[in-house]
């Protein structure tokens, strides 16, 4: 953990309370972002943060990042904020300068490399009609490159996912394209290792906002003639937000600790994996505690049980890293006590 | 306490049934249409509401003099089961169906039999119930909208909320306070009252759903004038004659069937996939279909055969843990088939994901929550 | 539903009541069991209920037995009353004689004819030790036969179930029977369907007697000065006693309708299938609603618990059905709803 | 409320995790001890207790005057973890190392520390625990046991009840009454007593556990003499006493890996059939566990520099949803593997099964049930 942590993240958090209001995040619904606020981030140097500095960057640990992610997700705010740090994560992986613009990134199959030209739709790409450039997996006869993809004068049809947030479909037909030699197996994972982490963040931040709401509601709303926090269903309901809250924050932090330890594969997988269950616990007790106000638009609890919904099924899913932790499993011997303590066998990979 | 018929049905009830089916699907393919998942409250669509009183689909147990068809409650259930399997949108005559005419049988005039009845049940005249308002929540007692006398009928003030389809309904039935508030007997002084929602004084502002799309309502009266033939059964009474409303409409196929059309897609794209593992997993979904079919329609029958009092218990249970299982069939599909849910997407599935999912927090909310009905069976079987 | 009904189940349940207490069901741990019930039993003619006339049968329907077995289920009698019953049923199929004594049965593949000769391991047969008969399936070169084995020299090893209720190894060295013809495939799975309902009708008793013994400790048992159904997470307790029961009791009807009218596979499949849940829920709410006192083995409610946890994986159970339904599903065409409704495509088999 | 501290085990923590590890798979493979589920409740063994004690491994944070060894919680933590990891048999010890040593250092006399800790320390001194009484169930403060001051101690009369080994137990902490019960301060005048087991007076009954094993006791007290130097802290003080001694068994591995055998044995069963979807669907028992051991080690983490205040919360969700998952091991194991859980099965699987579903009633109940401790989380939370 950098030492300048504790500012940024103050900062930052400062900045979001006061600005992203319930409007704010409602004006993706209307075909809008909020300008203003990337570029304070961009002006207080927050998107450049953990880029090494030969990139660029403004110095701060990926753990760093990951918790100003973690705060974009607390907020909703409406930008490509996570977006864009992981598309120059990418370019830095694959031995690519970063960009200073608005970057989004796809790691799904469907590009194809032919003669150093690009062709191929992807779907549901973040952002993409606001991005400046598209960071993705290429495939060629090689294996797998990085290509940086100018989204200038390419075929962008916009649509979004069950949280009105921008997911487009961008079609390529032989466009030009910066490459990257090709990457590992091991490059390939630590990729989506990391993407994974950055969701981690998101789903973190909304679920302590939603535990926030949902905790604050059963002050506030009275039934019976009284709060609603004194009746034992609701206890129950505070309580097991409560347990998926630590759970998510605690999975998180171990996450941040093992990439500084850079032993991260497991800690991520298993976060990732765990997230299924918070999702749905965080997503259906808070609606059941608030009840019909939390079925309304005007209310701000959808806000963060929709970005909940779209993202579990976003990007590199708890299906992948089931598949992969099975895997594993299956080609290692060894009793299952080892593994969890990390000791005798190692799992780093 | 929990030993309800059982039902075979008959033949005559079977061929019932496939003539629903085949004229809804019919309409599907005529473009008649949409299904939708949880479209018994999401799709209002007059013109196929009269279709539908065309055939003589609405108000079916009615007497035939109010314009009724005298069939059985298990002929209604039939029917119901059927707009639900497909997604049909059923919402605007819904709670007029379901509830409205039932309680004007019971309890109205034969002038309001015989003006709101036929109406209804030719698919062109909408209810809306006007029960909750802020800040009363699971506490219905706590009512404060107040009706006071005056010549020739009642002057009404105050505000109704989560009002279903108030903006495409002709009238309320609305529970209103005729007397002061008592606090020993809370329940006292409530009577309920037609309001005409188009007269003058009413107001009706949407309440968006977290989708945007507009179902709900919050409905205002200020002096509001509701003429005396507009009293539904008798002043004071009003506690009691809606809880018998409220019977209607907790054990029927709309508490189990809000997202079939995703288990039905479910089992299919299992079917083109071939995935044996993912079809057994889903036998546990059917399963519990199966067994909350039973159940519901055990309670049907024991209307049918009028046995009413035992039923409260099953028909709570039947809302309780149905709802609960509408709400689990999307986070069960999306285990067992890949899916991005968006509401426009190409694939069906996705499309269902995406409207289930969305809805779903309100299955176990609407029409008594989860918590209250749990009470409700606890108590009823400890004073056994 | 034969006339008979009514009259029968009020004599059994009766006679269950009055004798089958507490210390009568704790006699399997001790080695013993309650031969005089069991005299009792067969006595009032309830061993022959549903057997047909030519087999000694003293009349009554299937689903007469299955309320019969149910009631057995609901008191724990310890009488091999559904084994001899469905021996019995099972010799009828194979177009064999009825036995007049104890009997048991097993459907597991694992004995092998030979010469007209049956040899082969049998574990967890329910109640070898004290039985004088074992029905069983055997595999020829022919196919599947139905024999009857005098289990009078045979070398049996006892064991018991989590419910301490006899379930033995029997080991067979070329031993005489009679034998059936080969069995059709419809007779083979009817015959575990028919299995199933005794499993399904035996469950129903054992979770009513858990959903009564529950209710009622909740009016007697105080805590903080009130009786606990009083408190709202002992109502939730309650209500899902509730639920499940009325489930169970549904479905259990719903599957002697069905046997009545000859339609019935899917029905009992779905009902196994549901019962899974209903065993977790029950056992598991039951207990936590009794607390400390219900894991005392002075206490019954260990003595319906057990049961269901050993009954569950015995037999032909819900993966079997299961894995039946997922065949069908896949072998056939057409969408959920018809099949759902038993219309347009019949699901008779 | 909810930042724990994160932690990475040291190179010596890990090499002692090793050296425990490699002495109770010595001992298996000896024959010491047959390891099983539950066996920190069920596995009461004084030699294993005592050969526990000679390794330096009970009281091992304690100070060295006293028999301790002045390690790390989290070393205590890692032996604990290995303990039940393998299902070694610590019963006997168990409560004696987790609470009564905690809770004499913190409150006991100078005289009290030097007579007992030395011997517990070397596993020869083990205790229960008597808080429980008949009809006090979850209500601790309805104890009813009385103490009546007397020349040089007191006289103690009344009954425990769901004591832990208490046949096997050398003293009982005993929470009792010292002064008469107060309505509306009903956690004033209790206090802690050490009571001889073996004292005239004192008598054990056992409760059999419904396997018809013996754990649990009855404990009688007929006019049993307590010397005033077995009162622990100050009389009156006993409830807050033993609320600080309740702190300290919480969050502990016990709350999550009582039927770890089992899980252990599910993944081997597994990876021995090659079933790489049982495997798939088997990972999602092992990230609950990942994460709850994330919040209990970061619980132990955050009682290790002294923040005790912040603990509360996190420390009883650990036990509710740690014990919750413990329970929820069979169930779904079953499901994965074909079983037939046996007490005497040849299949290790089939034994951890019938072992885990048969004390799985216990987890969610003792030391507190899962309703209590959410209630306890929902009241901190909303404080906050």
């Amino acid at each position: 953990m950098s030492e300048m942590k504790d500012m940024i993240l103050e900062v930052a958090e400062r900045m979001l309370a006061d600005r992203v209001t319930k409007d704010v995040v409602d004006v993706l619904e209307k075909g809008d972002w909020a300008k203003d606020i990337w570029t304070l981030f961009k002006e207080n140097g927050m998107v450049d943060v953990a880029l090494s500095e030969e990139h660029g960057g403004a110095g701060g640990d990926l753990d760093d990042l990951l918790n100003l992610v973690r705060l974009t997700g607390k907020y909703a705010a409406p930008i490509p904020f996570a977006e864009t740090t992981f598309a120059n994560l990418l370019l830095e992986t694959a031995n690519l300068a970063a960009v200073d613009k608005i970057a989004t990134y796809s790691l799904q199959e469907g590009l194809i490399l032919q003669d150093d030209r690009i062709s191929g739709t992807l779907q549901n790409v973040p952002w993409a009609r606001y991005a400046n450039y598209l960071v993705a997996f290429v495939k060629s006869n090689l294996g797998v490159q990085v290509a940086l993809i100018d989204l200038g004068d390419v075929t962008i049809k916009p649509s979004c996912n069950l949280a009105s947030e921008p997911r487009d479909t961008v079609i390529l037909n032989n466009a030009s394209a910066t490459l990257s030699s090709v990457l590992s197996e091991e490059q390939i994972l630590h990729v989506q290792s990391i993407e994974t982490a950055f969701k981690i963040a998101l789903m973190t931040g909304a679920i302590e906002k939603i535990n926030d709401l949902s905790v604050q509601y059963s002050k506030e709303r009275e039934q019976f003639g009284r709060p609603i926090h004194r009746f034992q269903l609701v206890q129950l309901q505070i309580a097991q937000l409560a347990g998926e809250t630590a759970i998510a924050i605690a999975a998180f932090n171990n996450v941040c600790a093992a990439i500084l330890a850079n032993n991260y594969l497991h800690e991520i997988a298993y976060a990732r994996i765990r997230f299924e269950d918070a999702i749905t616990t965080v997503a259906t007790v808070s609606h059941q505690l608030h009840a019909a106000i939390g079925t309304t638009h005007e209310y701000a609890l959808h806000q963060y049980t929709r970005r909940l919904w779209s993202w579990r099924d976003e990007g590199t899913n708890c299906d992948f890293w089931s598949e992969h932790i099975a895997d594993y499993l299956l080609n290692h011997d060894g009793k299952l006590w080892p593994y969890i303590t990390k000791t005798a066998e190692t799992v780093k990979s | 306490m929990f030993q309800l018929p059982t039902v075979q049905f008959t033949e005559e009830q079977e061929a019932f049934r496939l003539e629903v089916r085949n004229f809804l699907q019919e309409h599907v393919e005529k473009g008649t249409f949409t299904p939708k998942c949880d479209s018994w409250l999401s799709g209002a669509d007059p013109a196929f509401s009269k279709l539908i009183g065309e055939q003589g689909w609405i108000g079916m147990t009615w007497p035939k003099k109010y314009g009724g068809h005298e069939r059985s409650t298990i002929d209604r259930y039939i029917l119901t089961e059927e707009f639900l399997a497909i997604g049909a949108p059923v919402a605007a005559h819904w709670f007029a169906d379901r509830q409205t005419g039932p309680l004007l049988l019971r309890y109205g005039t034969e002038e309001q039999k015989q003006f709101f009845l036929p109406k209804i049940a030719k698919g062109e005249c909408y209810f809306a119930i006007g029960l909750s308002e802020p800040n009363s929540g699971s506490d219905l007692a706590s009512v404060k909208t107040r009706a006071e006398k005056v010549e020739g009928g009642w002057i009404v003030n105050g505000q109704k909320i989560w009002t279903s389809n108030a903006h495409v309904c002709h009238y309320m039935v609305t529970l209103v306070r005729t007397s002061p508030f008592d606090g020993k007997n809370k329940h006292a002084g409530l009577s309920q009252l037609i309001i005409d929602l188009h007269a003058k004084g009413v107001t009706i502002a949407p309440i968006k759903f977290l989708t945007g799309e507009h179902h709900f309502n919050e409905v205002f009266f200020d002096d509001v004038f509701v003429p005396d033939d507009m009293v539904v059964g008798e002043i004071g009474n009003g506690w009691e004659q809606g809880l018998a409303e409220l019977a209607f409409e907790r054990s029927g196929p709309e508490r189990i069937l809000s997202t079939f059309p995703l288990l039905d897609e479910l089992i299919q794209e299992l079917k083109r996939q071939r995935n044996k593992e993912g079809l057994k997993q889903a036998t546990k979904l059917l399963s519990q279909l199966w067994g909350l079919r039973n159940l519901s329609i055990g309670v049907a029958q024991l209307l049918e055969s009028g046995n009413a009092k035992d039923v409260a218990i099953p028909a709570s249970l039947v809302k309780a843990i149905g709802t609960k299982f509408e709400q689990s069939i999307p986070e069960i599909a999306r285990l067992l088939v890949t899916t991005y849910p968006k509401l426009d997407a190409e694939r069906k599935f996705d499309r269902y994901m995406a409207q289930s999912i969305l809805h779903s927090p309100g299955f176990t909310i609407r029409g008594g929550t989860t918590e209250i009905l749990f009470g409700m069976v606890a108590k009823g079987v400890v004073a056994r």
